[in-house]
């Protein structure tokens, strides 16, 4: 039997908005990348939020093909407007 | 010395410190508009992903000095609602010449624009509110 | 609203206005270096022709709010004897957007380091003084 | 007989150290130019303070060959070094 990952997923700005949650965890497969948890954010909410996201894991910017471990904190970034 | 901030105060543009032998400070500010593409802004509101967006500054600020060897490099960036005219970011540079000051200073505010994850929404004259699409 | 000023007294660089709607806003200051050419500067002196200082240098602000589409544009330069740390020039230029602020400060603080007949006489530790020599 | 011209010379910065003095009337003949000046001024002082210079005549830029008028009030600008 293969191990799940708990994976916090954190929203901010209009993701936040879109989802109308600021924050959730997702059980994931052992081997599973942020592409995969963006697919079940998908399918679970039933909207298509894009792909325009950098990553971010444990508040490091990421990879989309990175594996994820157990714990992990993962943060979808849309196109940043600050200044 | 350098100094990258997230603050939910009003950014004071007096505050930023002196320091002599310096010769050339370059100090940007960037203010709440309130007209942005025909709407009328009455308000802003600034999100930020904060321990992200302080690791990436410093490594703008970092950046800065050694491209173009700044003495000091600060970046203040507000976050909250702001009212317009209100300082949302200021960046300070300093160096012994103008040129490397100004190109310092130019370099840390667009590569803030572009890299650290603060998002803004606007609040327009009739009620409206949209999250601004960034470049990316 | 434009001004060029030559004045005797401290330049405070907190005294610049600010105005709402404006966007962005860029500042250049000058300050008195302690070390030029490897000789150890103790204190400045400017001196000024200061009618002709006046009328080039508000001409100079003039070409850089048309060329830039400058909002305000300010030029503050200080005459007589200066200490280390302290501000000789300051310029500031403001826009909707940073590309223009930034440039139109850029413009000023260039072309008034070029044009406008100020003169500046260094006085060292060792006792000596010198004009510096301009580029022209 | 010629018309004479009383023209006020200013000096400032480095040439008025060189000259010892921040003002002088020189008197020149009518058709003389700035060059006609400057040569008078080198000339009384027995210096050469080059040519380097740019000329105001009457707190206005000018050129270095315009006629001069009686009572005009002339500076050479050497190069400036504010900022």
């Amino acid at each position: 039997m293969e191990n799940i990952l708990q994976i916090q997923v954190i929203y901010f700005a209009k993701l936040r908005d879109l989802i109308g949650l600021d924050r959730e965890i997702y059980s994931m497969e052992e081997g599973n990348n942020p592409s995969d948890v963006l697919a079940s954010i998908k399918k679970k909410h039933n909207i298509d939020i894009g792909t325009n996201f950098k990553i971010a894991v444990n508040d490091e910017f990421s990879q989309w093909d990175i594996k994820l471990n157990n714990g992990d904190r993962l943060v979808f970034i849309p196109p940043v407007t600050g200044g | 010395m350098k100094e990258f901030k997230i603050t939910s105060n009003l950014i004071n543009s007096q505050i930023i410190g002196k320091s002599s032998s310096i010769g050339a400070r370059s100090v940007f500010e960037g203010t709440v508009r309130d007209i942005n593409g025909g709407h009328d802004v009455i308000k802003l509101e600034y999100e930020c992903y904060k321990s992200l967006a302080i690791k990436e500054g410093n490594k703008i600020l970092d950046e800065a000095s050694e491209k173009f060897g700044l003495i000091d490099a600060f970046c203040i960036h507000r976050v909250g609602t702001l009212e317009i005219g209100e300082t949302a970011v200021i960046v300070v540079a300093t160096s012994g010449h103008r040129d490397e000051a100004f190109k310092g200073c130019r370099y840390i505010i667009d590569e803030v624009k572009c890299r650290v994850p603060i998002w803004k929404k606007e609040h327009y004259q009739d009620g409206e509110t949209e999250w601004l699409k960034g470049a990316g």
